[in-house]
């Protein structure tokens, strides 16, 4: 059954499957019905399974969330479109201070298996709030997962994952990668949901990323390989929680790390990349990890995203400050 | 505070009329102060089958109610737990509109519904681990439909209008209520949650006890008309009841719930009431508003005024009160002695339930802890 | 479009009631569809003493806005602007509005309030900076008092609020409007900002253009009863005009802001309206909505109307319509061009103005950028 | 003009003072009028400056925060308080993406000179949300500045500083040390509000933290003197921006760097500076830079509290193992 499709039809026909293997499996967002959502990512879904299951909301995030809770307290699993990653942060409280501990707050006696989705990241032209990168302010938070998918197979399979998961998950879509086809087997077995992934073996250098930079640093690889340098790329895949180990054994084998992500640097996943890994492979690191990413500013108007997003000439300038050690 | 000496208080002022002071608009009364009966065309017949065996009930249940909250706010003053929210005054709106729900229905509290809690069925006791500090919520909410106490006002009513939106979904005729109050109502959150239930005809009821106070705040900080009156304007009813009379309380929670049964979508109950006592054991009510205000309020006391329906009745006598009185005793010394014996939680619940499907960052960091932990008991051993 | 092919085009159907369709309230109207000036005894005084004079220029603000909005339309069809958001069919409700504030008062619009800013004086073309993706915002909001486009939904409101409150604590005179949509008034920022203003007694007209849509939803997704009725509910007036009609925008608007001026705090506003385009270049109705429900309102166009009560009343003649046709296409031009020109920012405008007093992470980052910039330019030096 | 004050009432002074000096100055939030706040720090101030200036505000905090911007816009500076850490969140969309961006937006056009006050962490035994340190979740986020002070000094000044500052700046109360004296002139000259200060000196290891983590830092540091252990304890005061210089210095002379706070380990501050240190002092560490801090779950009830806070006991061991290194 493998086929090739844009990651946005992999996350399509993903949602397909659980509204049509689990009846109690939702949709919910605004415009995700007859529209098909603004990335028509849930297109056709309303027209196949009902007004009941595939729901035009309210302009109101943090009602979708909140009734989102509710509707998982009744024992179904929504999954929650907000339409762009500016938008999220109405329903922040709902999300940290109601969807990530109420799991503990009853003593794990409620579940609430609610799977938020967020179109996120740069790189497509357009106005503010449309373009940003919020998962650190995510990860921070103790009950939330968190993941990425940065092509069509790990979108599909993860999204089944994410939605089968007890635990509430915040699914980030690359949104500059919607339009990527790439292979999907709908009849794989997939690996763990939480553990990254070596998409290129490398000796010299490891780059992790998740998401939309993953593409990034195939390509960074690729020139680097031309200048004889051999990179390895890890797919990180989660950012909560971060596969620590699969780094730590990437960093044990290249002992050169640098880590790429769209989001600011200051207090991004990268310094906790940083942080742990220093610590677990102090010995190991012949170069102070490095972090590649936005800065310390708002995320500038579409004229000036190529030089706030790390590109390839940005990446390739760390790694060979990197390898100057 | 015993129910004796509540019960044998005299009215300061007649407050027999149906009017709450001359601004404010009429009120659905079931009982005056005095205990008197009053004709309701719309509401009797929510209560029109009401046995004396239930207004016993009635009874009974404030009674103890507020014992239990006396004990609490005695325990928190003994240090036994660290804080206390009282709901003293306001048993008869949480009795009345507790007692009209049905088993199925589900109830979505805040931090001060320890009457709904007693109708429900959530044994007291467990209502305080979060006070004393052992816990953050120490019952099922599934074992009772009894949500559990949430702190961060306003979200709660979000919950409760999804899961309304889940029974209409299920096809069932249950229906929920999201308790909030005054100050609530200025949340964004109850805002949205009165468009989605709107949107949705979902079977909520929104009980608000308007308690007049918001901790220092009176209700003109919050809104310039009555509260009740907000509903209109999302397109569904509200109606202010006195919320020191359970027996309105009961008749206009059964409506609403009647109405929400048979899908015409939610209602905004307003309960008219009074915060007796400080906002929580933290905080002192001297600072922001004076006793006559309180005094007044005594005068429509939700227990006094069952009381003397009930006397004036026949329906209940003095073997009833004495028996509820030794009851109520017991109960006191019950809770005492299950909040004294509580324990404190393992060191190790640090780690316990942050996720259902586990975490790795929470299983390293449980695994240095014990490690850690491990230390200490290695020097003991030298 | 040009204005010719709109004025020359026929009303489809007759819809010179005063009521919209049966379902709908009552709403101000003073000019019919077919330009019949109605009388309205509560709003007429607000425009009593207006001047063909100041008829043409209401013409001619509608005008020269919607060649303005076409024109940027086509300027992203030509990939000169990133994304555009037409306020095609809305112009009535936006000048009317507009043209009833006064200098110093201040508006906070959302990002399709083209014909407002037209009002205020901002130059057109600095509202195209953020749509061509050279600025976030591109004009100064305090030239004109008015606010740059605020692209979260509902967020704006709190903040016309809180001006309006400095305005009162000042002792001023001035007021502000608000402006959001039909889909918007589902925001608890919304909901808010009417508990704040009403408690406040804030001089703040909310002006809620209800165009029907809020991209693909309806306006029964966001609400059961007409939006004018929410500020019932917070103890304030609502009123429904039609937002087609710049005469009744124009006296509605007038009537809010006097009462603001008065110190009778807020009022909402519906502007009832409809969309005429797609919600942005990057939206395709077709998939939600048919072609009649446009159709219909296009016999209510808001320029065409005017132009008829004009004609009809000899305010207006041939020489004018000439003369404000000629202007509009300067007008196109001028745009155009200014686009065009327009330079996309210098790349150290990344590390610009994230802070007024500066910071040190920034300072740090622009000098690494700095570097990396001139390690570039080295290579090319040798 | 040296008196001895408590942390609280530091605070309180500074706010009288700048009431009365700038009229532009408002005080709002819930409860600060004639309650003066659930912690007094607002006392008397609506009695002596009127309720136009001293504002009890409906129970909304995105409605206090929107409306604060909106009174900024209109050339008023007000101070607003967040009643607990955990009721900061509803605010948070109006904070993130209005309050931190507005200046960047109109291309430095308008200015927006609010400060949110929140008494923030643990140790006082208060029940869900009353303890949290969100900190992390507000320095990624650029256009905020984020301050701590630690004891009463700091408190009186900073908060001055804070207000005439022309960005926004929050302002997190060290809530468990607003009944600790300390000595305040309120006619010294304060030194620069986003710069760090040495505490205590020392040469075997430098112990960073900020707010109310710094009395335990000092008290490690005694503990750790006994032991021969000579510890250099650096107030950071500032979270955003941090003063790396002053870290940098330290490290460079202690070549070891702890760093502590309250607020959950996994992507909070001691990520950034460890990640920062390490790449800017990767020849001087002999150990890689240790965090202390809360774990990965929501705060614990209080029964548990000491546990979850880093204590003499949990910094010591982060000690012990630095300098084993
Ligand atoms: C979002 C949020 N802000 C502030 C608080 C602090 N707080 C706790 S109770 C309360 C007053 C609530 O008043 P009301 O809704 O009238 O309920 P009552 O306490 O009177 O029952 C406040 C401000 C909170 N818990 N949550
Ligand atoms: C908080 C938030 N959520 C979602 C969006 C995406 N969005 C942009 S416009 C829009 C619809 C707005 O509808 P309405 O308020 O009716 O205004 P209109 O576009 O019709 O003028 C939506 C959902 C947004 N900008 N902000
Ligand atoms: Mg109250
Ligand atoms: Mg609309």
């Amino acid at each position: 059954m493998a086929e090739k499709m844009a990651l946005a039809k992999a996350i399509n026909e993903s949602l397909r499957r659980a509204l049509e293997s689990d009846p109690k499996v939702l949709v919910m967002g605004e415009d995700v019905g007859k529209l098909g959502g603004v990335f028509r990512v849930t297109d056709g879904l309303q027209k196949d399974f009902g007004e009941s299951r595939v729901i035009d909301t309210p302009l109101a995030e943090s009602g979708i969330v909140g009734t989102a809770i509710g509707l998982a307290l009744r024992g179904y699993r929504p999954v929650v479109e907000i339409q762009f990653d500016g938008f999220v942060f109405p329903a922040y409280d709902q999300i940290v201070t109601q969807l990530a501990k109420m799991h503990a707050r009853s003593l794990g006696k409620v579940k609430l298996p609610v799977v938020i989705r967020i179109p996120y990241g740069g790189g497509i032209g357009a106005v503010e709030h449309h373009s940003e990168s919020p998962e650190a302010l995510f990860a921070h938070v103790a009950g939330l997962k968190i993941v990425s998918p940065s092509n069509s197979s790990d979108a599909y399979w993860m999204m089944q994952q994410a939605i089968q998961s007890d635990d509430p998950v915040i699914f980030f879509e690359p949104k500059r990668r919607y339009w990527d086809k790439g292979e999907v087997n709908t009849e794989a077995i997939p690996g763990p949901l939480h553990k990254a992934q070596v998409v290129r073996a490398g000796t010299d250098l490891t780059l992790v990323a998740y998401g939309p930079m993953v593409k990034t640093c195939l390509e960074v690889a690729d020139a680097a390989a031309e200048e004889g340098r051999s990179l390895e790329v890890l797919d990180l895949r989660s950012v909560s929680p971060l596969d620590f180990d699969a780094i730590q054994a990437s960093v044990e084998k290249t002992r050169r790390l640098v880590v790429v992500h769209e989001a600011p640097v200051f207090f991004g996943s990268g310094a906790e990349i940083a942080a742990r890994i220093t610590e677990r492979c102090f010995y190991h690191l012949e170069a102070p990890v490095l972090r590649v990413g936005g800065y310390h500013a708002p995320y500038p108007p579409a004229r000036l995203e190529e030089e706030y997003l790390p590109g390839l000439d940005r990446v390739l300038d760390a790694v060979d400050r990197a390898l100057a050690y | 505070m015993t129910v004796e000496s509540t019960a044998a208080r005299k009215p300061r002022r007649s407050a027999g009329t149906k009017k709450s002071p001359s601004t404010e608009p009429e009120l659905v009364q079931l009982l005056t102060p005095e205990g008197e009966r009053v004709k309701n065309a719309a509401y009797d017949k929510y209560v029109a089958g009401i046995t004396p065996d239930e207004l016993r009930g009635l009874y009974r249940d404030m009674v103890l109610t507020r014992r239990f909250d006396a004990e609490a706010t005695s325990l928190q003053r003994q240090g036994e737990l660290g804080l206390w929210a009282s709901l003293l005054g306001q048993e008869a709106a949480q009795i009345g509109s507790g007692r009209a729900t049905r088993e199925d229905d589900y109830v979505f509290p805040t931090y001060r519904e320890h009457g709904v809690a007693w109708c429900r069925g959530v044994p007291p006791e467990n209502l305080l681990g979060m006070f004393r500090g052992v816990n953050n919520g120490g019952w099922d909410p599934n074992s009772n439909n009894f949500q559990l106490y949430t702190i961060v006002i306003g979200s709660q009513t979000l919950h409760a209008t999804g899961y309304a939106m889940g029974i209409t979904k299920d096809g069932a005729d249950s229906a929920v209520v999201a308790y909030f109050g005054d100050g609530a109502s200025s949340q964004g959150d109850v805002a949205e949650s009165f468009t989605f239930s709107a949107v949705y005809n979902a079977p909520v009821v929104f009980f608000c006890q308007n308690n007049q106070w918001a901790i220092s705040e009176p209700t003109e900080k919050q809104t310039r008309v009555p509260l009740y009156q907000r509903a209109q304007g999302f397109g569904f009813p509200g109606v202010r009841v006195d919320g020191n009379d359970v027996l309105a309380c009961l008749a206009v929670t059964k409506w609403a719930l009647e109405r929400a049964r048979a899908g015409e979508g939610p209602t905004l109950v307003e309960a008219f009431t009074y915060r007796m006592g400080a906002h929580t054991t933290s905080d002192d009510p001297t600072r922001y508003r004076g006793d006559e205000e309180r005094q007044s309020w005594e005068a429509k006391d939700p227990i006094l005024r069952l009381r003397r329906y009930l006397e004036a009745s026949n329906h209940a006598d003095e073997g009833f009160f004495a028996e509820l009185e030794a009851e109520s005793e017991a109960l006191g010394r019950r809770v005492r002695e299950a909040v004294r014996a509580m324990p404190d939680p393992d060191h190790f619940a640090l780690f316990e339930h942050a996720y259902a499907d586990g975490h790795a960052l929470v299983d390293e960091e449980r695994a240095q802890f014990a490690a850690y932990q491990a230390s200490f008991a290695d020097e003991g051993d030298h």
